[in-house]
């Protein structure tokens, strides 16, 4: 299936936190970035290398790199698939019998300096820096060593210094940010004998590479890889034959990194913000209907309260009044006497009912 | 209510106190290797796998199964059910131990421990979701502290200090519920940001939703296992209130976890639906996904659904420990199994057995805490000098 | 309690078989398709694997296609003694290509038919005692992966003189023409045209699809002739169509040319949409095309009469017609992505072992370099009158357009050519210049298309001294390659690269292995 | 696969179909599912009770 991996931050712009204030709105404000101007890059052209692993030498030396074990003269390192280290910054692999080509691909490996990277997007000391000049740089000073960088750079391209104890740091290619400072190109640029690596303004690197894929369309396929995946890199890539045979993702998408955590970001304010509010909303309805309960068991302990006095007093009356006319009916005073005293008896007995049934509240 | 002021006297070497003992010293014993010879030492974390059990375990399972402590603090003091009052103490104390034992556990994984206040302090990284899960986890972790306070100060007998931190109850409740919101689901939104790694059926843009629901279902099942467990060894520690009210909460909450798994299993489908990922389900992983969804989720709704109905607590305790695992199945998958789904599997990661030592010693400080405070602070009995608060 | 404890467990199991159910049902209905294939015959590659799927036509097959291997069965039965007839009923001329039918009626009906009459037989065969196919559905509907080595066959320069020389130049035993008024074939004497002309890839109406004409016509032939013992061609699918067996055939060398009245030379013409013809004579260039010449590097005519046997302006006429696909003649020409355009062939042969070292890191682009056109394109020749014959002249200019390849005498040729300026590690690397340019010439010597590009001695050195004048003394790299990365000229590499990527990609694209590209000392001698 | 998608409109006009459905469906099935949950609670439970706190009187 032919579907990006661009993933929809659906449910969190759906609760309306998409939309927050600010400069930075993306597609909603017709604001978007484009990194910085002028910045540098490097386009690597596959179809040009041809493994002499002297960029990995020269990065080894410039970096100030533990020495190899085996020397970077020794081709046969070529065999095996290797991968950016704690003491490597850049590798070459050689990818033999790819379908389509004359003889054996190479392809450097080294971090592909994005223009939105996700490391540095993922680091929560900020230790990551997208620099004017397009170079991601490192600082150790900061770093706690959570290796979350790691997690998230979609190239693989960090790594860490698991041998040490105390003063771990995450290594990976600085683009040799001191030296293009000092006016000086990469090491790796500067010694590649064939110019795989071409040095200059992303976007003329670019028209660059354009301009080769029109020229040979034979020979090119027609992607530049870094033009847009994860956003765009200040490396870039051209070759011959897909990316994959080369051990390139093609499926990185071409999402930046802090676009996939926006949605995620933005929601912390809904959260801290409502959900308290709502909270609140809940713990008073809850109170209310406590209070409404006690108050209507209240109300109908007095009501039966009440009632219990109404029929008393009524009965009372009641009795009164047929003793009255008991009274007023009666001819013999023995007899008035005793129905006096019956009434007597019953006004006490519903009196003390009454009491008894006050009593339980 | 039993007196607490008898204190039985057992042998010192029961079995618990052996097996604890022997893991507590390999724990240490791997601890100094750890300060000394660093992560190669210990672990099988490679530049491939940066993360493995002390981040998949300690600190994704953990943090989830930590969830009761807000879970059942929320629905007493904030949805007004009284009922489960006798619950909230010992959901908040092993919160509390929870997150107490992941920040330790963290002091393992990460290169420089003493730096952990760093993105408070030095320089902030807010664009991080870690950033979010690291504040959130100190925050709440005072807050659970707080929260526990009242335990320790009537077992110390300060009653000034024990009725301030009383009336900031609800307060405190509402904090603790907004930052575990946050930082639970943050724990899923740290794996946004690497779509290529993680595979499609367990990457979703709804992660971060993922893991806030199924914490409260942790958090719901943690109560019900905890329960159970302390019932069977605290039994003399436990007043007539929590007695008579256990078999209410296990109920109240196995009716609730039922009904929000059965909400998660619908969120988790669509979430395929959106994505449009089901091609994926005739795969391997689909196998073991499905295994997750079924037997993880399906499942123990029914059985909670049946727990509740039939009232039947046998059901529900069993249920419940079977959730816990599926929670720790899920984590683990996000964390680790699902995780660079796209490596060779020469690539992939096993953890080192020192570093499941570790987590292991790490959960036996847990136990021992837990007992510790149990048998000293009234936590499964409200002190008879002190009102509920 | 009790019995609803029970209940609980029932249901619980129930549940829990239920869910094992899905997840089996989930596996083999997604994950067993693509997975492993049987692999009974996947062993040896075959050329007569059949997917039986005609039902699509009535909508979505219900199951997998059948996978039906053609010659398996025609062996079986050739051990009964039963031969096509079998299976394939007789229509008007030749047997149906269908199995046990003439015609696709309905859906039921040839359904029906497979089912019966295969597993008929199945069950007949089985019956005797003997090995026999499959009864039941997923025996024959099941995705299958059975190796092919099915490959197109055409018939090549080699192929049509041995059928002509075999059917003593009776053209009309294959070639016919359909009258849509009398709805019959008919021959036409000197209208051959190739088959595919008519006989498309699906069958439209009455003409049938080129699968089905060949299989009927060429196997009939083939059958009959071989009944009759007579040298014939093969009769099974493999004997065509498998690769290794294809390579089998035989190949007449030097084919003699074929006989059908075509021009030696002709005069590229240019005809109007309307159809009205543009007299050569009234333009300035014009194109004498060699048509002999061409016919011996073609295969066969359709390589440029790709559509029919007419002169190119006829369809493709000067603005582009309906006929044409709006193709107009200059395209048809000159687009260099068409492999039966002039441009398009050409430009092929640069992959050429022996041109890629030069071409391959020229500029594929369509070029509007105009000095090239000259080679084609020429001015009229100044006695040719208006009235005179367009072949004629085209075979004058011809006569006068012979291909050169000589290139500058030896000693005009620097023998060696010290390259020093990035020595400072190594000694100067000692490029042996003579040696070089004698290889190229050497290589482009018997090449008659190279003799016409390469009409000047010089145009030789341009492999590597380009983007200059052809001169003699070319400008040395270094006045033109310096630093790297030089921003004001962003195409243009170093001093250092420029060297290495001429040099070797030269080596790579003709195959020179040494020195190898890592090898520095193979070039550069290490400074003592 | 035969159906290959092409453009993000396609993707999202399939799947939002799709989970409209499954919302629907799973509305109805919550009906049911808390029928089955309640039915034998006592009387005055039918209504909300929903909460992570379970269920109240």
């Amino acid at each position: 299936m032919s579907i990006s991996r661009r993933r929809f931050l659906g449910w969190l712009s759906a609760a309306g936190a998409g939309t927050t204030l600010g400069r930075s709105a993306h597609a909603a404000g017709g604001t978007h970035f484009t990194g910085y101007p002028d910045s540098l890059g490097v386009l690597f052209d596959a179809t040009r290398c041809i493994g002499c692993r002297k960029c990995e030498e020269a990065c080894n030396k410039v970096n100030e790199l533990p020495a190899p074990q085996k020397p970077f003269s020794d081709l046969a390192v070529l065999e095996g698939r290797r991968r950016t280290d704690a003491k490597t910054y850049t590798v070459v692999n050689r990818y033999e019998n790819v379908p389509g080509a004359k003889g054996p691909l190479y392809r450097k490996i080294q971090c592909n300096h994005c223009l939105e990277p996700a490391c540095a997007s993922a680091c929560f000391v900020r230790a990551f820096a997208k620099n004017s000049n397009g170079a991601v740089t490192y600082d150790e000073s900061v770093c706690v060593g959570c290796r979350y960088c790691m997690i998230a750079c979609p190239f693989e391209i960090p790594t860490y210094e698991y041998d040490k104890a105390f003063t771990p740091r995450i290594m990976k290619c600085t683009f040799c940010h001191p030296r293009l400072l000092k006016g000086q190109l990469p090491g790796c640029v500067e010694i590649c004998p064939a110019e795989a690596l071409t040095f200059g303004k992303r976007r003329n690197l670019l028209k660059i590479a354009r301009e080769r894929i029109e020229l040979f369309p034979g020979r090119y396929l027609d992607h530049i890889y870094g033009e847009t995946e994860m956003g765009g890199t200040a490396w870039l890539t051209i070759s011959g034959v897909p990316f994959r045979e080369l051990g390139m993702r093609e499926d990185l998408g071409t999402t930046p990194a802090p676009e996939l955590t926006k949605g995620a970001l933005s929601v912390v304010p809904v959260v801290a913000s409502m959900w308290p509010v709502l909270l609140t909303g809940v713990y008073a309805i809850s109170q209310r209907r406590e209070k409404i309960a006690r108050e209507e068991q209240a109300a109908a302990v007095a009501e039966a309260v009440a009632k219990a006095q109404a029929e008393a007093k009524a009965k009372h009356t009641e009795a009164m009044a047929k003793a009255e006319k008991d009274k007023k009916a009666a001819i013999d005073r023995e007899v008035k006497k005793a129905l006096d005293e019956a009434a007597k008896a019953k006004a006490q007995e519903s009196a003390a009912a009454a009491a008894a049934d006050k009593k339980p509240s | 209510m039993p007196d607490r002021k008898i204190v039985i006297q057992k042998p010192a070497l029961t079995p618990f106190n052996v097996v604890a003992g022997i893991i507590v010293a390999v724990g240490l014993i791997i601890t100094v290797i750890r300060f000394t010879q660093g992560l190669r030492a210990t672990t099988n974390l490679s530049d491939y796998n940066p993360w493995g059990i002390w981040i998949g375990f300690d600190l994704l399972v953990g943090v989830a199964l930590a969830a009761g402590g807000y879970v059942t603090s929320a629905a007493c003091y904030i949805f007004g059910l009284k009922r489960f009052h006798s619950a909230v103490r010992p959901a908040i104390l092993t919160g509390f131990l929870g997150y107490a034992l992941v920040v330790l556990a963290l002091h393992y994984d990460v290169g420089r421990p003493w730096r952990l206040p760093y993105p408070f302090i030095v320089q902030q990284g807010t664009t991080s979701l870690l950033f979010e899960v690291a504040a959130c986890v100190a925050l709440y972790l005072t807050v659970l502290f707080i929260e526990f306070t009242p335990a320790a100060l009537e077992w110390l007998g300060l009653k000034r200090a024990r009725s301030i931190v009383a009336k900031l109850t609800l307060v405190l409740t509402i904090f603790g519920v907004v930052l575990s919101t946050l930082h639970q689901s943050s724990l899923g939104a740290l794996f946004l940001i690497a779509p290529s790694k993680l595979h499609p059926l367990w990457y979703s843009p709804y992660l971060a939703l993922y893991f806030f629901v199924s914490s409260i279902i942790a958090g719901l099942s943690m109560v019900i296992f905890e329960g159970s467990l302390a019932h069977k060894h605290f039994h003399d520690k436990m007043d007539a209130e929590h007695l008579r009210e256990a078999d209410g909460v296990a109920l109240g909450f196995a009716k609730a976890a039922s009904w929000v798994l059965a909400g998660y299993f619908i969120i988790k489908v669509i979430g395929i639906a959106q994505t449009n990922a089901w091609n994926y389900l005739g795969s391997g992983y689909g196998l073991w996904f499905l295994v997750e969804m079924l037997g993880f989720v399906l499942l123990p709704c029914y059985f909670y659904a049946i727990g509740a109905r039939e009232k039947n607590l046998k059901i529900i305790r069993r249920t419940a420990a079977w959730t816990v695992l599926g929670i720790v199945v899920n984590r683990f998958n996000v964390g680790m199994i699902a995780f660079n789904y796209h490596l060779p599997s020469s690539e992939r990661y096993f953890p080192h057995w020192m570093e499941i030592g570790i987590s292991v010693f790490v959960v036996t400080i847990g136990i021992l805490a837990y007992k510790f405070i149990v048998t000293h602070m009234p936590i499964l009995y409200a002190h008879p000098d002190y009102d509920a608060h | 309690m009790m019995k609803e404890k029970s209940l609980f467990r029932r249901t619980g199991l129930v549940l829990t078989l239920a869910a094992l159910m899905l997840v089996l049902a989930i596996m083999s209905v997604q994950g067993s398709a693509p997975s492993t294939p049987p692999a009974d015959d996947a062993s040896k590659p075959r050329a007569d694997i059949i997917r039986i799927d005609g039902l699509k036509q009535y909508g979505r097959l219900e199951r997998p296609a059948v996978v039906y291997l053609h010659e398996k069965h025609t062996q079986a039965l050739a051990k009964k003694n039963k031969d096509c007839a079998t299976c394939h009923l007789p229509d008007q001329k030749y047997r149906s290509t269908n199995f046990k039918r003439l015609k696709d009626t309905s859906k039921q009906e040839v359904m029906g038919i497979y089912h019966d009459q295969c597993t008929g037989c199945h069950r007949e065969t089985a019956g005797a005692g003997e090995k026999a196919g499959p009864v039941v559905c997923t025996g024959c509907h099941q995705e299958r992966a059975v190796a092919s080595s099915w490959t197109e066959i055409g018939m090549d320069k080699s192929l049509h003189f041995r059928h002509v020389k075999a059917q003593e130049k009776k053209c009309e035993v294959c070639h016919h023409e359909y009258d849509p008024a009398a709805k019959k074939i008919f021959y036409a004497k000197g209208k051959e045209g190739t088959c595919r002309y008519c006989h498309l890839d699906q069958t439209v109406e009455n003409v049938s699809s080129m699968r089905r004409a060949s299989h009927a016509q060429c196997i009939d032939c083939h059958r009959k002739r071989l009944a009759q013992n007579q040298d014939a061609g093969p009769a099974t699918c493999g004997g065509c169509h498998d690769a290794g067996l294809q390579k089998k055939i035989a190949k007449v060398k030097d084919v003699p040319r074929l006989e059908r009245a075509q021009p030696n030379t002709v005069l590229i013409q240019a005809v109007k949409s309307d159809g009205e013809k543009v007299d050569p004579f009234t333009r300035p260039a014009i194109v004498p095309f060699n048509h002999i010449g061409h016919e011996t590097y073609a295969d066969n005519c359709r390589v440029c009469h790709h559509a029919s046997m007419d002169a190119c302006g006829k369809c493709h006429t000067l603005q582009g017609s309906k006929e044409g696909k709006l193709v107009n003649l200059q395209t048809a020409m000159h687009r260099v992505t068409a492999t039966s355009s002039c441009l398009g062939c050409h430009d092929a042969f640069k992959a050429d072992k022996r041109c890629a070292g030069c071409h391959a890191s020229m500029p594929q682009k369509e070029t509007a370099d105009l000095a090239g056109c000259g080679t084609c394109h020429m001015p009229k020749p100044p006695g040719a009158a208006p009235p005179t014959e367009p072949k004629a002249v085209a075979a004058m200019l011809l006569e006068a357009r012979k291909p050169v390849t000589a290139t500058y005498a030896d000693e005009d040729i620097p023998e060696t050519v010290e390259i020093k300026a990035l020595s400072k590690q190594y000694e100067p690397a000692k490029l042996p210049h003579r040696k070089i340019v004698q290889t190229l010439a050497k290589n482009i010597k018997d090449s008659k298309l190279a003799g016409h590009f390469h009409r000047d001695p010089g145009t030789i050195c341009q492999g590597c001294h380009h983007n200059s004048p052809v001169a003699k003394k070319p400008p040395a790299c270094a006045s033109c390659h310096g630093q790297p990365f030089d921003g004001r000229n962003l195409f243009k590499p170093g001093l250092q690269a420029a060297y290495h990527l001429q040099c070797m990609e030269c080596h790579k694209d003709m195959g020179i292995e040494k020195p190898v590209a890592t090898n520095c000392t193979g070039c550069h001698k290490e400074k003592r | 696969m035969e159906n290959v998608i092409y453009t993000l409109h396609d993707f999202m006009l399939r799947t939002e179909s799709l989970t409209y459905i499954l919302i629907v469906a799973a509305l109805c099935g919550f009906i049911f599912f808390w029928r089955f949950l309640s039915e034998r609670d006592d009387g005055r439970d039918h209504l909300g009770a929903d909460r992570p706190g379970g269920h109240h009187r």
